[in-house]
């Protein structure tokens, strides 16, 4: 174990399964910066985020490519190349520009299997940086991944801290099908302890962060973080609960979900989202389908507003849903009869 | 140049042409009976350029294919009867029945599918040239595609992208005249599909897209250049499409003749035959022997395809992913 | 009154609302056809579903504008346009393309007036057919409406009949925000009577088209087909149900939503949607969190599996909703205790 | 050319100038203490082009802008005091706080807005210039573009469909020799972004982007070129930015002298204040007025931005539609 970043762990997992697999490669705008630079420096930056640092020096140009700014060619890249029997990861410098590239993601990566009857395989992953928290306003805040939630054929993967973040990306990269790899801007600089060596986190297996009886927390990605918040000052006034941490929306690991309804009765569900179609709705609806007789109190679905990400960061700080929000939440479900 | 084709492979183009005509001729009959259900695009009238450009193509060399893909699918080798079963909907088709016309695909045969979205091969081409770059063995990626796919931005961005990172991906576009009803010279402003594509920094070629020779050796002098690592390259074909732009259309955007004419100064297998004829590489009686047995394999597939079964049901719900917990 | 087509109640909306208002135009592949063809023809197909024939004839080339096949720039067209004043209706052959155009989308057109402090408006229209039924395979045949629902700033429309075609077409043409209007393209030959004369369907204000107090079906679109041919079997064995068409899920009728829960208890939500993420999912859980008190049964949510939609025709009926599922769906919540 | 432009009309083009360029000194310094939130893109070094460009523009004339607009909006006459308030986050900015530096727009001023997605203007651009055809009144749109943003599908795009629908539309494209940190030479394919756009049809000029006058003279030929209804046109502007990508960035891809080579060489400023000195077109006295008017405007623009209140958080729901039952 080591204590290291949540950036620092994606690399690790990166420089890892590179090491492992000969076919991965990483492709991307500024993956190494520096491409065409009058400074010769062909490693400037490593990555706008600093999480592709150090590819280039290791494994050269040929496996990892700065590109143009052509999102829906660097993910095709990456498709075409992982159907030819590469394993590509594609960066998407923020999350909200998938805009410019779902058909490559939607149309094509999600859908070659199941046209070719089982024939196709595409094992891309496809890593976005998401999420409000840096004052970057409607177009560079965005979840997005309630948009990949939607798409059947793709894996959807959210890791909320640095142990996560190695293990998930780590499984991503040696997964078979197309995952979209949705990492916090806002938890970069998050420090945890982080496996050492090869360690793998499965997809599908919530992780149960704390258990208590009075509700249930359902949470994912930096919302995981401010629900851990929450929970301190409802333990300190006597409120226990699970707290679950999806890691993966899609596959959703429903049985830690159902078990722990049963058990509490009680939900909260955190999501980043703003409400409509969102995670959060996803999940409160298969509660209310699959676990109604264990219901006990309304869902409360602590989401973002229906609206943009506002830049003022008065605004983006209320815009976000917040632990005292999860608080209170939590305590009109406990307190419900 | 025609000479450096052998008297096999001349045979082999010429039947891998008919077999396209054919499939497609029984194809748009078929469709007439209500039986075959969709979205069927046929290539009848193009087969040229398939044919021409695969003969250049090794096994795994890769191809990757538009939504009119039929004659791509079977110049690069895909089973004739996997297909066809494959447009009627049932379990032995190429893909069990899953993918249909728009989506046939054979990846053993480097075929790595037809695909329902104009422009949308251009960057998974570029991505299988990136893999055979990776790979070292000289192989290359063609993208096929049309006039109107030209202007659809993940085809410029592919072309860039290619360009950029000196990939050995091939962009064969097959000017037919149309993107559905609209005419090419309408949609692409410049007028010049082969020019434009050059101003990318790649080198460009034009030729007849109905001459299987023409066709063969444009593209004899790209792949020379792309295996040879110099980087990507464009070739514009001009070519007609025989049929509507899918089965249905009453092309009232076309001359009343125009389909007509073009039957008659633009057919590849007349032209072929002409050729080969003239110019005596191959006799007629090979060449009936041919069309008659590419005329009863097609017959079978047909019948083969009418009484094979349809997908169980309960593979609505498998090939989504390799695994799922 | 008339019986029309929905398709001729769409174009007949396009056709009032461009003689009303001289800012109105269409764009979009072929949406007269014939451009540049050999016959001289220049209105040879009207839209290759014919929704926008006989426009060109009328408006001329100035305002129906045949388009290359980039739909990005399709719809930034349009929002440029309409930013600048006019009021742009952009046809998207297939809805499966907005993968190709979701930037415009979701990053330009709906969120411009909120990044300008409420300066823009965009009073654009987006068509864009969408559903199964046809045999279209995977890329043709997508619902794509929960992707659009989750972007806050665009509204959502569905008609499910020829009246709703019309008013809520001349809705969406009038509206000063963005809308994403779905037409389901197995609708488009459907008859139905029509108002004559100006008719304006508001948004967010749901359709009950049928009243009882057994369950609740909400639907839309072509699933509110199925619901009606489901009902009949139902009442027949004596159960009445409430079947409310939402017509647009954003704005979302809330109200009428709650009113039939609190009245029935019971709910089953058809959506042609995959589940994840799905409008039935958003509903569910809107459902689940604010008329928990009211629910008597779990929720029924009727949808698509989470798969691609497949090209046999046997496979693409039985992936679809069908009747007989919602009919299973409403007997069972109606016999839950 | 020059003597066509008069007295006031310089004197007014050199304001801008050095407002941009104070402007954006002046943030650079208050970014540094922190008080401003977000990403900040500086325009500095590529003053003459927003001014040059827009010095031939009305009111009804619109533009289009990127992540580094400033510039864009000080050229095209946005208000300096709304635009530091909005980039400070204040309710009195001109999007209400709501937007932020890389949104910031003037709908009344014909300035369509910063944008935060590279490229998507393009497309936006081309839509304005269709609205200005509608019109008939001989209006034009521009659309501001980096090197980096023509490698953008949906830039390709809209030059094609501006070609197509002959609209007057001018892509400015601003080679200021990277995006982010990569090189233009390595991701513009053709290393000729001029060129390449020509070939999709267009009218295209390349010019000194240091020079106001000469990139005055070139949109002068491309306006005349526009307003006639001929088609688009583009023009390619070599320039420089004085800073890094955004505030913060080490600019390690830039050789170690480049910026200062650059301030010392390519200084938009410093180069017109030389021409007209040289040219007596305007005397030194008056360019000192302006200096010290810019200066106090701009302290004046910072102090009232960091005295404005925030938005009240109401308005985190406020303005997503005109109106939503
Ligand atoms: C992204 C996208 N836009 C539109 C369509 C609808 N469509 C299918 S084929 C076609 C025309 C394609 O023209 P071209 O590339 O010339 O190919 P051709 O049909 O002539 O073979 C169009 C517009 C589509 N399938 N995908
Ligand atoms: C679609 C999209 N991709 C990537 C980015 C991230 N990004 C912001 S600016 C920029 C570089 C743009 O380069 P250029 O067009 O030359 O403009 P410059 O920054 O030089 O003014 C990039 C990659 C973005 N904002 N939008
Ligand atoms: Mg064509
Ligand atoms: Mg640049």
């Amino acid at each position: 174990m080591a204590i290291k970043s949540y950036r620092d762990a994606l690399n690790e997992a990166m420089h890892r399964e590179m090491e492992r697999d000969a076919r991965v490669f990483v492709c991307g705008e500024d993956v190494s910066g520096g491409a065409g630079g009058t400074s010769g420096e062909r490693e400037a930056s490593g990555g706008i985020f600093g999480v592709t640092a150090g590819l280039l020096p290791r494994f050269g140009e040929g496996r990892v490519i700065d590109t143009p700014i052509s999102e829906n060619a660097i993910v095709g890249l990456a498709v075409g190349a992982s159907l030819a029997g590469k394993r590509g990861i594609a960066e998407i410098m923020f999350a909200d520009f998938l805009g410019l590239a779902l058909d490559q993601t939607m149309n094509q990566a999600a859908k070659f299997r199941y046209m070719s009857g089982g024939k196709a395989t595409c094992p891309v992953v496809i890593r976005a940086p998401y999420g409000a928290g840096m004052n970057m306003a409607a177009q560079h805040s965005q979840t997005m991944y309630q948009i990949i939630t939607s798409v059947p054929g793709l894996k959807v993967a959210m890791p909320s801290n640095p142990a996560d973040a190695k293990g998930l990306l780590a499984t991503a990269i040696r997964d078979d099908d197309p995952v979209v790899f949705f990492e916090h801007k806002a938890l970069y600089g998050r420090k945890g302890e982080v496996p050492d060596g090869d360690y793998l986190v499965p997809f599908g297996k919530a992780a149960i962060l704390n258990a208590g009886d009075d509700a249930t927390i359902i949470s994912m990605g930096r919302m995981v973080v401010f629900a851990e918040k929450a929970l301190e000052g409802l333990k300190a006034s006597g409120v226990n609960c699970d707290l679950i941490d999806i890691r993966t929306s899609s596959p959703l690991d429903e049985d830690a979900i159902l078990d722990s309804v049963e058990k509490t009765g009680r939900v909260v569900i955190v999501d980043e989202c703003p409400p409509r179609c969102s995670v959060a709705a996803d999940i409160g609806a298969f509660i209310a389908s699959k676990g109604f007789s264990s219901l006990r109190a309304p869902l409360e679905l602590v989401t973002a507003p229906h609206a943009p990400t506002p830049f003022a960061k008065e605004l983006e700080r209320a815009y976000v849903p917040s632990p005292a929000q999860i608080d209170a939440a939590v305590r009109r479900v406990v307190s419900y009869r | 140049m025609t000479s450096q084709q052998s008297r096999d492979q001349l045979l082999g183009a010429y039947r891998q042409m008919k077999m396209i005509r054919e499939f497609e001729e029984r194809l748009h009959k078929e469709i007439m009976t209500g039986e075959i259900a969709g979205f069927t695009h046929l290539y009848s009238g193009q087969e040229a350029v398939a044919v021409g450009v695969c003969a250049h193509l090794e096994a795994d060399d890769l191809i990757v294919s538009t939504h009119r893909g039929h004659g791509h699918c079977i110049a690069k080798g895909c089973d004739v009867k996997g297909m066809m079963a494959e447009i009627y909907g049932r379990s032995t088709g190429l893909g069990k029945g899953k993918g249909g016309s728009m989506h046939i695909a054979d990846f053993q045969k480097g075929m790595l599918g037809a695909n329902g979205i104009v422009g949308a091969g251009g960057p998974l081409a570029v991505g299988a040239a990136l893999s055979a770059k990776l790979d070292g063995k000289g192989c290359v990626a063609v993208s096929f595609g049309g006039d109107g796919s030209v202007n659809q931005g993940a085809v410029f961005e592919a072309m860039n992208m290619a360009v950029v990172l000196k990939l050995p991906a091939i962009f064969v576009i097959e000017n037919n005249g149309y993107s559905e009803h609209t005419g090419a010279d309408y949609a692409v402003g410049s007028k010049d599909i082969a020019g434009r594509s050059a101003a990318f920094g790649m080198k460009s070629i034009k030729a007849d897209g109905s001459d299987y020779f023409a066709v063969y050796d444009a593209m004899g002098e790209l792949l020379d250049h792309a295996r040879a690592g110099k980087g990507p390259c464009v070739a514009e074909f001009e070519t007609t499409r025989f049929f509507g732009h899918f089965e249905g259309d009453p092309q009232k955007y076309r001359a009343k003749d125009e389909v007509k004419r073009h039957r008659e100064e633009m057919d590849s297998l007349k032209i072929f035959r002409a050729h080969v004829l003239n110019d005596r590489l191959l006799d007629e009686t090979a060449l009936d022997a041919i069309d008659a047995d590419v005329l009863s394999l097609i017959e079978e597939a047909v019948s083969e395809a009418r009484a094979a079964p349809p997908p169980q049901l309960s593979e609505i719900t498998t090939d989504v992913y390799v695994s799922y917990p």
